[in-house]
């Protein structure tokens, strides 16, 4: 494939602004597509030339493909950008660029129908030796017996025909599965005329662990994992990397497991693998595959030394890696924090508004990722991220130390952020100690945290 | 950097006064000038949703808000794509300068992968220029044709 | 950079005063003037949503330009230092709220290490108020009090 | 002496914001001292509190020593810091502030007069066995040929009661010497009424070197030496840390040089000793002492890993250093590049005016020192630096390339700046050999450089 000489870029936010910062590196001139409520963007200002997409409710201008494969074609590029959300795992696009001759930044179509369906990513883990969580169909108290046996306790117990969570019953052992069973069999036939159940392995310790996938389509290599157990209704607040405590087995085992996913699918680009880590029982499972770049992929940047960005590109181009396993060796710890323009004191609601000073001042090892700037408007459309604070240390508690001071130091006022939380979480013992689970943030925030 | 000088502002406000605007906002390089009529409201918020744009149905006289220079309303292009000045190549324009224009004319198509939307004037009037170039990329509110309100 | 007089200001003043004008707002390099009609509402913050029309109260005349709440013209600090109100401790101020001064009356005095520096009124007319504390540090420009003009 | 709790900043600018930094991370408050034309400026805005000092032209408000301490005993601080430039090394300030039980975050008025005067300085380099560039003064042609024989040629021979360079003049050899002497007591006789000359060694090929020390008055250390031999009118444009291709044992005696100045003269505070290095003999003069913080100081942080503005801060409050000389341990390579509001193309005419944008992103080895943004105003009044950008490498030529990324990829515009001058300079053959002397810079813009 040709060099890629004007990229488009299909998103927003700090992304768009991310993307731009390597495009420029490159010498690459950019095209932001942006709705009527971005026109002012910072992304808008830096982008050789931004084009208003459609109205602000992202339906009408950032999630329309055909929008989007038309404004890249009408203002020239040769390539689309789609940062992530938005349309980035969108196959449409991504077929719609390769019929219309654009390079997709990400990968093929059929890399993206591979993992797209939870099911079908679930039955390439199967086939490629990937762990998934252990589990099958029951229809008898016999089977359930056999299938717990390798299961183990605690267990769940749900209807194959329902969904949702309906009907589901936790088992704590083996002398409760009778009755549980006999129940879950019965509301499973009532509620959907089929008494058929799917038992599984209940994970009361999880930790999620992801690992960062480069490929070229030969060449596939990991850059370590990162570790993204702190989240709050299963959206992420501080990643890290590597992941702390991890024994080094299960992190091989880890890094080893996405590796073989990638090529079992064939995948081409960027691309994370997510696992669930059961700490009581050291063993990991298959989540799902993101076929994107991720949010969190700074940390993976700063202990590696490694731009993703421009290697995701020079991957689009067609261009091998020319790295290999060995030349990527990480070093040091790196967490990051993201900045949300949300109200802890009303719930998280998000507190869109307009920001009066933004100051991210160098402070050493400190990596900020920003659209704001003094005047920036946050419209109340699309996400509340606002920036993400990335710090590096040769030691966790050093990076966690850098983190702090970074929080004292920079100033976004105008609206109402969760830096509080970010605090409050960096001088958490049970955080500081490393490992916590996904349980954690939850009862931080209820107050029954290790240290409340 | 252009420089303004008091005569200059002097003379801003003697025809602003006598004109119908209700607010002047004038920048120039660093010189930033704002006013606005006796009991006038402040104009809307930046990010505020945009208003409904060509869809002046009843019978008030819109204003000619933007681009006055022009001599004519803006008719804004309703979504991002191509637009075509013709129903096909070789065609006679749906509308030129100086034609009458309903607001449920036709003006134009813009085309966004395959589909043709055609596109209204929204207002009745007389077309005063074709802004937008024929087969070129317009971006959702981008001026497409100018129309002198009837 | 082009740089307004006191004297230009006035003359804005008197012109926007005859207009039909709540709001003005000048910015001239380092310059800013922003002027708005007594009663008129102050213009919303550009994100806010718009506010309910200033209820203009017509043809009152305009207060005096700078810091019209407090009835008077602004003296300000011509140096940063300790502002005093009287000559020694314990001494009568050299003016209090009523006083009539003339361009050249001593107000107060300025200490800067020890040196002390008189300042005059530079305007004549009635002390409507003594704005800076005394025994304090005044900043460069600060009000140090207020003279409705003769 | 008691720990500071509010620091008043008696400066503007990158450094102003700088200061607050650190402050804000060492949590103390902080008082800035503006002009009436800085009201707006970034530091006014970070700072806890800003009082106008005076009318814009400096010597009504940066430079007035009363007001300076009027203010900051008005506004509660217990401490100054004068940053660079204005009041940093006057000794009545530093005086005052003792007077007036404030902390003067810098060295004594008795350093301050140790180093203030050149002469001065001179006779304790002397004194302190720290080479000063050879010379002396001679009466007669054996004099003269006695000593020419100890200085070398070229050398340059100056009237003493003169000055400013009348009647200076450069010999190259010994046969030219008589002729020369002759002529130049002659004039000096008709010109001062004194014939006496002054011999002095003459350097053909000179680098600006200087050493950082850091002093608590006991315990004196140096953080490595700076190269700032890129210079145009003797002011530094490019600088960096270490000093290029430097001979190991004239480093080593540079850096004790520097350490035994310090010593002599009971230096206690932050400071740097500047030398010539004469390249053709491996030698090295003092030339001055600064007794402030430098403007260049960052690319000594960004190889030692230390926050120089915060050791300032606990030496001025009487903390011993808990540093050792091991304990300083520089790593990689560091370059800075001064961004200037001027017109190269206009004789580098300042361009002060209105900053429509302003973006310097995170880049990897990136640390940016501004206290511009988007809508800042340069006055004329001041310096034209309008920010500093550093990088650091793991050697010279990664930081050299990562700094023309950052050329690339930053934003500054509504005003000219010298981005194009970097640029040239970052790309020049010879300064990318590393080593380049004092005549350089003039000699690239002359169009006579090794690669024009």
């Amino acid at each position: 494939m040709p060099d890629i000489k004007r990229i488009f870029i299909a998103n927003r936010g700090e992304i768009a602004v991310r993307i731009i910062r390597t495009a420029r590196a490159l010498g690459l001139e950019t095209v932001l597509g942006v709705s009527a409520a971005d026109t002012e963007s910072l992304g808008a200002k830096l982008a050789t030339r931004a084009v208003v997409l459609g109205p602000a409710p992202s339906k009408d201008s950032y999630l329309r493909v055909g929008t989007v494969i038309e404004a890249a074609r009408g203002t020239g590029c040769d390539a689309v950008h789609p940062g992530y959300g938005f349309l980035s795992e969108n196959r449409d696009l991504a077929q719609a660029c390769a019929d219309e001759g654009l390079i997709f930044i990400g990968p093929s179509p059929d890399n993206l129908s591979a993992v797209g369906d939870k099911l079908t990513a679930r039955s390439h883990a199967v086939a490629a030796r990937v762990p998934v969580v252990p589990g099958g169909t029951v229809e008898t108290l016999d089977d359930a017996t056999v299938l717990a046996d390798k299961v183990g306790f605690p267990l769940l117990i749900k209807a194959v025909a329902g969904g949702g969570g309906k009907g589901m019953k936790r088992v704590d052992d083996a002398t409760s599965l009778p009755a549980q069973l006999d129940m879950a069999m019965a509301e499973a036939e009532a509620a959907f005329g089929d008494s058929r159940v799917y038992l599984e392995r209940f994970v009361t310790v999880g930790r999620h662990v992801e690992v960062q996938i480069l490929s070229d389509g030969d060449t596939i290599l990991h850059a370590g994992e990162r570790d993204c157990s702190v989240q709050r209704r299963y959206q992420k607040v501080v990643e890290e990397a590597p992941a702390p405590h991890l024994p080094p087995e299960l992190r091989r085992g880890l890094l080893d497991a996405a590796v073989r996913y990638a090529r079992h699918i064939g995948y081409r680009s960027l691309g994370t693998v997510e696992f669930l880590v059961d700490v009581e029982r050291s063993e990991f499972y298959f989540l799902e595959m993101n076929a994107r770049v991720q949010v969190e992929h700074p940390v993976t940047e700063a202990i590696t030394g490694l731009d993703l960005i421009a290697l995701q590109i020079a991957i689009a181009e067609g261009k091998p890696l020319t790295l290999t396993q060995d030349d990527i060796r990480p070093s040091g710890h790196a967490v990051e924090c993201r900045l949300n323009a949300e109200d802890m004191a009303q719930d998280f609601r998000p507190s869109p508004g307009r920001v009066t000073q933004a100051w991210f001042p160098a402070l050493p090892g400190l990596r900020v990722d920003t659209h704001m700037l003094p005047g920036a408007m946050i419209p109340p459309y699309y996400d509340s991220m606002v920036a993400k604070l990335i710090t590096w240390g040769a030691t966790r508690d050093e990076a966690i130390a850098r983190m702090l001071t970074a929080l004292d130091v920079c100033v976004l006022d105008g609206i109402t952020t969760n830096v509080p939380l970010h605090r409050a979480i960096l001088s958490d013992a049970a955080f500081r100690k490393g490992g916590v689970d996904t349980t954690y943030l939850g009862k931080l925030l209820a107050g029954t945290g290790e240290n409340a | 950097m252009a420089e303004l000088t008091r005569a200059d502002i002097d003379e801003i406000l003697k025809l602003v006064d006598g004109s119908e605007f209700d607010e002047l906002k004038l920048e120039m390089g660093d010189l930033k000038l704002e006013l606005r009529r006796r009991g006038a409201n402040p104009s809307a918020p930046v990010a505020a949703p945009a208003p409904a744009p060509a869809a002046a149905k009843t019978s008030e006289p819109v204003a000619a808000p933007i681009a006055p220079e022009s001599g004519g309303t803006e008719v804004p292009a309703p979504l991002l794509g191509t637009f075509w000045h013709a129903p096909r190549p070789g065609a006679a324009p749906f509308v030129k300068p100086g034609d009458t224009v309903q607001a449920d004319t036709v003006i134009g198509i813009i085309e966004v992968m395959k589909l043709m939307n055609s596109v209204e004037a929204g207002i009745a009037g007389t077309v005063t220029e074709i802004a937008a170039p024929n087969g070129e990329l317009v971006e959702h509110g981008q001026c497409l044709i100018r129309v002198r309100p009837a």
